[in-house]
């Protein structure tokens, strides 16, 4: 189910990461106050930073999971309460992973580091 | 319905308990003693599949397979071979966990979700043990069908309270009876023959009540009689069973246990203990066999404190963790003079459970896997764990692979490597200070090697600094140092108000290292770029793949890095040994490299450093720069050069046997150090080693005796000490 | 009946005083011990042993009671094998059964690192007196029955060592047999008295204060686990501690038949059976300092995981039982005994997870010192100066567990 | 799990995903330079009740956090 994901990754001012120039339909992981991964290859993306770091990144993998597939899964492998809004972002251990979640209304989507990506897919039973 | 018991079949019917089955077939499973059906004492123990010390008033007959009893002695081990099984985890949130299903503890829940707050209720009676409130808080919940852990703000206790049980003498004997465990067996239809009551019991158990106060039971094996004391002296009343109201004691176990937590306590719980009166003699820990008799004589011989007591006896320490004789331990030692003790410190768990729940949910720890694991794994390799990945230590052959480097080519996996960029306007000033060279120096385009120092001067971690433009570093640490040296800087930079931006891409870049003397040559045929010059960097496209090449050397060969996306990696390795198949190109292993570095004296940091390696201990003060500014270590350093040198890592070698890691060394007599890494080096033809020298009498040997083998102290760069080699 | 109501130990208390030549904040069992060996072997008993809750109620209480010298540095593993060796000898000479069982400990190695360290182990060990042998796997699978050597392919066991001397013994029978041969030979032990603050002459601590009243000494020794560093402060004295919540378990007993003692490092945890059958397990220290001795799940969770890893058949084995100890961590992991920066003022400190079996040893030690005045060579390395001295005896090996 | 400690980037999270960071502070009392060096490097203050620290959130934001505990229930505040 965890696939390969194209990131980008952003390091900036915090103040240039809120007005980033992202396209409007791309989901952005705003991981740290100055940090963010965004699910769009780097050239989408302009940042107001002179010093920003803007830089694809392979690093990652993903999986979309409907939520019929992500409560049972998150019920074994994950001990933290999942933010109530929807769009939103939530990151923390997860099958023992540093995990990002984007929340939707009707499914997630779980991306983890590819160096564990065999081990989070194993505990997802894939 | 049935489960096996001895090697009989005992029938059993829905909603009902082992101990109830059991009973029905005439069997009293435990080894004597009241029976509370309730979970509080010890007195229906039985292995239930494989499973001791479980109580079979709280198992449901339904899940059980295999029974047999166990009494006060200890069960054997399972079976050596036997298996472990998993267990299931549930995690809920709840804003209130209610202890406890009876009448308070319903009530604490309606008054809760009238709040609008999120209720989850336990109860033992549906199978439901809350075995232990942990801080979070957490309660923990054994099911049959696997663990519940419910993440709360607060915590309702409504457990009720326990009835005292007799400790007499013959409060062992089989047909005794706690109320409530006789009102749920007489309902449940067992005859209890002539029934016979003392104390408070409830009139409509129809029980013939014995005059006076319980003295003792007697009884071969079960009970026949009870012995009263009333004001005309000893009374015998002849009896089938005995039902025995000595008053309540509250269970509050896990409101102890859940001390100053958000936990709230109701109903029966919070009565007012009953004090029992302490019998002269009699059994007062079921669990621990411990006879007042035994605590009068501790007690006479200074073991006046209620936890030395305990501790002295075992008394409170098994398996009811004290339900059934803290009332007496109190009342025991008010009899002798001191005040009320307090019940002892609740400590999880309440009710057992075994390792395999206790484990539910958790994993071992995992490691990280590069993206070339499969690769190794096909081509092999023997998987080692370090620093937190998964490596390969040898392909097989590690002379071979030793061969390639030193002969020929060979690739490496170094996708560990910690990688961090650094930039922004205060990027140089931040480095300046955490490394101890002049990094104002390193030129775009340009790498150098470096030390990080803790606060003690000590080394933490070694590396390279890459310049790549004005404001922009490229770091590289060990992959066991990678998070460490991210918090490191961190924490730092900030501390100074920098103005900085830090991505570690240690996750995100996978890295080739290819190394021997036709590396160029291979490299050539990859790329129409030209490659960098000893310790310089560029970045060039590499079969197709866009890499930052580091030209470097750890194995004392021609060395390229190559830096690249990690989705990239197995392209880059096929493509590799692709172009090195002429040469014979294979890939080296840990091992391996551990072997090459070890001939050119380069340090591994955790192998050949300690906690306290200084740069002067290392004898890499070379690689610290005093003419700089403030940088981290630099006041430690200035102090410890002060005191007289103690030990220094240094190059052994031999001309015989091969060194063992970790080997003592010897001057004459005196201690003189040990070896941190050896081999026999094929290519030198000798024995050589890095090793800590400490000093004898003040001076540094320059030979020294190690298992009987003479070996001389020389300068730690055994091959190619120019590095013409590596700059070639 | 069990065995251990049997404890032939009577304890003997008495009022504390206004005076005495030394008193000892801490009756655990350093302090016990200590005030043992000044009284017995050096016939100093005007002392005092001052417990705040009940004798042996901290760390001594709360161990896992492994004894060992298996360490990776000339000093440590000199001065616990003389732990060890007194320990051997201690049931003749205080005639109490502390139930002492030699039946060897076995570190596991699941790496090449950690089977080059094992290695290094051995020889360090065999070169300053204590036995411990190289072991490779196949060995190990003998001498820890039901071991699972590849431990779900996570954690293969690649070699190990052998301490022969490994140990075990009833940490409160330790502490009772100091305790009353103490009392026996003249010493004051008073429980429920709480140390308020020190009586300072200048930088001279010259006497503590209690919640009972003023005591003058001519020494002051703490020995307190836990809060030392809230002792040290009292006389103006820093300490490099940093205080931890250890943790650890106990199962129902069975029948004694696992006579292995057993440690991972990687795995983070060791396990024995005790005398009376439990099995007795404990991990690292809890990674913030604290004073808390609350048990947490994330504790057991884990450790109970990677036992059942190691050992599939303890599986089914019951938990009864975990707690807490707080334990006083040095930056290099050794201890440290001696004088300090305020005149009339001892510590003996820095026990981390391995006070217990070094208590005969170190109450010799202290005692010898408070006697003569005069530091003894088996503890001089141990000294709080060495900090500043650039003399830490860092030993990356052995910082793990218990 | 255990112990959670609250994140401001993240939310509350148990402390398993997070590495301690001390924060220490020298007594103004020591005066002399390289005593302080020798007291920043080593020694502690370890007190027993709030103390201030530095928790690195390693499971999420991957930044250090300050925060307030109490050494003797372990509550953070």
């Amino acid at each position: 189910m965890l696939e390969p994901l194209l990131l980008t990754r952003i390091v900036s001012t915090p103040a240039a990461l809120d007005t980033a120039d992202i396209p409007a339909e791309v989901i952005v992981l705003r991981t740290a106050p100055d940090e963010a991964l965004v699910l769009a290859d780097s050239s989408t993306i302009s940042v107001d930073d002179p010093h920003a770091i803007i830089v694809d990144d392979t690093g990652w993998h993903g999986a979309w999971m409907s939520w019929d597939q992500a409560i049972p899964f998150l019920q074994a492998n994950c001990a933290w309460e999942l933010p109530a809004e929807r769009p939103s972002m939530a990151q923390g251990r997860v099958a023992d992973a540093p995990a990002k979640l984007w929340l939707e209304d009707d499914r997630m989507l779980i991306v983890v580091p590819h160096v564990m990506a065999r081990d989070v897919a194993d505990r997802m039973g894939s | 319905m049935s489960f096996e018991y001895e090697g009989q079949t005992i029938p059993t019917s829905a909603d009902e308990s082992v101990l109830l089955s059991l009973l029905r077939a005439g069997i009293h499973p435990g080894s004597g003693g009241p029976l509370c059906f309730e979970g509080d004492c010890p007195n229906c123990l039985c292995t239930i599949d494989d499973v001791s010390y479980v109580r079979s008033c709280q198992t449901p007959a339904e899940v059980a397979v295999e029974v047999s009893p166990h009494g006060r002695d200890a069960p054997p081990l399972p079976p050596l071979d036997a298996g472990a099984p998993a267990i299931a985890v549930d995690y809920r949130v709840a804003d209130v966990v209610v202890i406890g299903g009876g009448e308070s503890g319903l009530q604490a829940c309606a008054a809760a979700e009238a709040n609008g707050r999120s209720v989850e209720c336990f109860d033992a009676s549906t199978g439901h043990d809350v075995v232990a409130i942990y801080p979070g808080p957490l309660v923990l919940v054994r099911t049959h069908g696997g663990m519940i852990e419910v993440e709360c703000d607060e915590i309702v206790v409504a457990t009720g309270a326990a009835e005292i049980h007799p400790v007499v003498p013959g409060s062992d004997l089989e047909g005794l009876w706690m109320p409530r465990a006789a009102r749920k067996a007489v309902d449940a239809g067992l005859d209890l023959g002539q029934l016979v009551s003392v104390g408070n019991v409830p009139d409509a158990l129809g029980a013939t009540a014995a005059p006076g106060e319980l003295v003792r039971f007697v009884g071969d094996h079960t009970v026949s009689a009870v012995i009263t004391a009333t004001a005309d002296g000893e009374v015998e009343t002849p009896c089938d069973n005995v039902v025995v109201g000595l008053g309540l004691h509250p269970r509050t176990g896990l409101a102890r246990m859940g001390n100053g937590m958000n936990v709230r306590v109701v109903g029966d719980a919070l009565l007012d203990a009953d004090i029992p009166t302490c019998p002269p003699e009699g059994i007062a820990c079921p669990c621990s066999n411990v006879t007042f008799e035994q605590l009068d004589n501790l007690h006479d011989r200074g073991f006046t404190h209620m936890e030395l007591l305990k501790r002295g006896s075992l008394a409170g320490t098994g398996t009811c963790q004290g339900s059934v004789c803290t009332p007496y331990l109190r009342s025991f030692l008010q009899d002798r003079g001191q005040a009320l003790q307090a019940p002892f410190t609740a400590r999880p768990v309440a009710r057992q459970l075994t390792l395999s729940e206790m484990a539910a949910g958790s994993h071992l720890p995992k490691l990280a896997r590069t993206a070339l694991d499969d690769v190794h794994r096909s081509l092999g390799a023997r998987m080692d764990r370090m620093g937190g990945w998964w490596r390969p230590w040898t392909y097989g052959d590690t002379e071979a692979e030793y061969t390639a480097v030193r002969e020929r080519v060979s690739l490496g996996d170094v996708s560990t490597l910690g990688k961090m960029i650094v930039t922004g306007p205060d990027a140089e000033a931040t480095l300046q200070r955490i490394f101890p060279t002049n990094v104002s120096t390193i030129k775009p385009g340009r790498s150098r090697y470096v030390l990080m120092l803790d606060e003690r001067g000590y080394v933490l971690d070694d590396g390279m600094i890459a310049r790549e433009h004005d404001d922009t570093f490229f770091l590289t640490f060990t992959s066991g140092g990678a998070s460490m040296s991210e918090m490191w800087i961190r924490d730092w930079s900030a501390s100074w108000g920098h103005d900085i931006r830090i991505l570690n891409q240690t996750l995100s870049l996978g890295a080739i290292n290819i190394t021997g003397p036709k590396a160029a040559e291979v490299l050539a045929r990859a790329t129409d770029d030209e490659l960098p010059p000893f310790l310089g960097h560029s970045t060039l496209t590499i079969a197709g793949v866009e890499c930052k090449v580091f030209r470097l050397s750890f194995t004392g060969e021609l060395s390229f890095e190559l830096h690249h996306p990690a989705a990239d990696s197995v392209k880059l390795w096929t493509a590799l040994m692709e172009l090195g198949a002429d040469h014979d190109i294979r890939p080296h292993g840990i091992e391996a490299l551990f072997r090459l570095r070890l001939e050119k004296g380069h340090i591994i940091i955790g192998q050949d450093t300690d906690y306290d390696a200084s740069p002067r201990r290392l004898q890499h003060e070379w690689a610290v720069n005093m003419n700089t500014g403030d940088f981290i270590g630099r006041t430690a350093t200035e102090r410890t050069n002060r005191i007289p040198l103690d030990k220094k890592l240094v190059g052994i070698e031999t001309d015989g046997d091969t060194l063992v890691d970790g080997a003592v060394m010897w001057s004459g007599t005196e201690f003189a150090g040990t070896v941190s890494s050896s081999m026999w080096s094929p290519t030198l033809g000798k024995g050589v080693a890095l090793a800590w020298l400490e000093t004898v009498t003040g001076a540094f040997p320059e030979t020294v005796r190690i298992d009987g083998v003479e070996a001389r102290v020389v300068p730690p760069h055994f091959y190619d000490p120019e590095g013409s080699r590596a700059r070639a | 009946m069990n065995e251990f109501w049997e404890a032939k130990v009577t304890l003997q208390w008495a009022e504390l005083g206004s005076s005495y030549d030394v008193v000892i904040i801490g009756g655990g069992g350093h302090g016990l011990a200590t005030a043992y060996n000044l009284a017995v072997k050096h016939g100093i008993t005007n002392v005092a042993v001052i417990e705040k809750d009940y004798i042996g109620g901290g760390n001594s209480g709360r161990n896992t009671t492994v004894i060992r010298s298996n360490y990776g540095k000339p000093e440590p593993v000199r001065f616990y094998q003389r732990s060890l060796d007194l320990y051997r000898q201690l049931e003749d000479e205080t005639d109490r059964w502390i139930m002492h069982d030699e039946r060897g400990l076995l570190w596991l190695a699941h790496t090449e690192a950690g089977r080059r360290q094992e290695r290094s182990r051995s020889s360090m060990n065999l070169a300053f007196g204590a036995e411990t042998h190289f072991v490779e796997p196949e060995e190990i699978a003998k001498l820890a029955p039901g071991i699972n050597l590849d431990a779900g392919g996570e954690f293969p066991i690649t070699g190990g060592s052998l301490h022969v001397g490994g140990a075990t013994a009833r940490h409160d029978r330790v502490n009772w047999a100091f305790a009353e041969g103490a009392m026996r030979a003249g010493v004051t032990i008073v429980q429920g008295v709480k140390v308020e603050g020190l009586i300072l002459d200048g930088d001279r601590v010259v006497g503590v204060k209690t919640n009972t009243g003023d005591v003058a000494a001519g020494t002051v020794v703490s020995a307190v686990g836990g809060h030392a560093t809230t002792i040290a402060t009292m006389a103006n004295v820093r300490l490099p501690i940093r205080t931890h919540p250890l943790q650890a378990f106990v199962t129902n007993h069975y029948e004694q038949t696992w006579d292995a003692i057993v440690a991972s490092n990687d795995l983070g945890f060791y396990i024995s059976q005790t005398a009376r059958g439990e099995m007795l397990g404990g991990s690292h220290i809890d990674p913030q300092p604290s004073y808390s001795r609350r048990s947490d799940h994330h504790f057991i969770n884990e450790i109970s995981r990677r036992i059942v890893a190691l050992f599939p058949f303890m599986g089914n084995l019951r938990v009864l039982r975990q707690w807490t100890g707080i334990c006083d961590m040095s930056p290099d992991y050794t201890p440290i005994m001696g004088f300090t920066s305020a005149p009339g003022f001892l510590i003996t400190t820095g026990w981390g997870t391995w006070g217990f079996k070094a208590i005969p040893a170190g109450g010799e030690a202290m005692a010898q010192l408070i006697a003569s005045g005069e530091t003894p060579e088996l503890i001089a390395p141990f000294s709080i100066d060495r900090f500043a001295n650039d003399r830490t005896l860092a030993d990356r090996g052995s910082s793990g567990t218990h | 799990m255990a112990l959670r400690i609250p994140c401001p980037h993240c939310g509350t999270r148990a402390i398993d995903e997070w590495v301690y960071g001390e924060i220490p502070i020298v007594p103004d009392a020591i005066t002399d330079a390289d005593a302080r060096d020798v007291d920043r490097a080593y020694f502690h203050n370890n007190a027993e009740g709030v103390v201030r620290e530095a928790w690195f959130h390693l499971y999420g934001c991957r930044r250090w956090v300050t925060v307030e505990r109490d050494s003797r229930t372990d509550t953070f505040l």
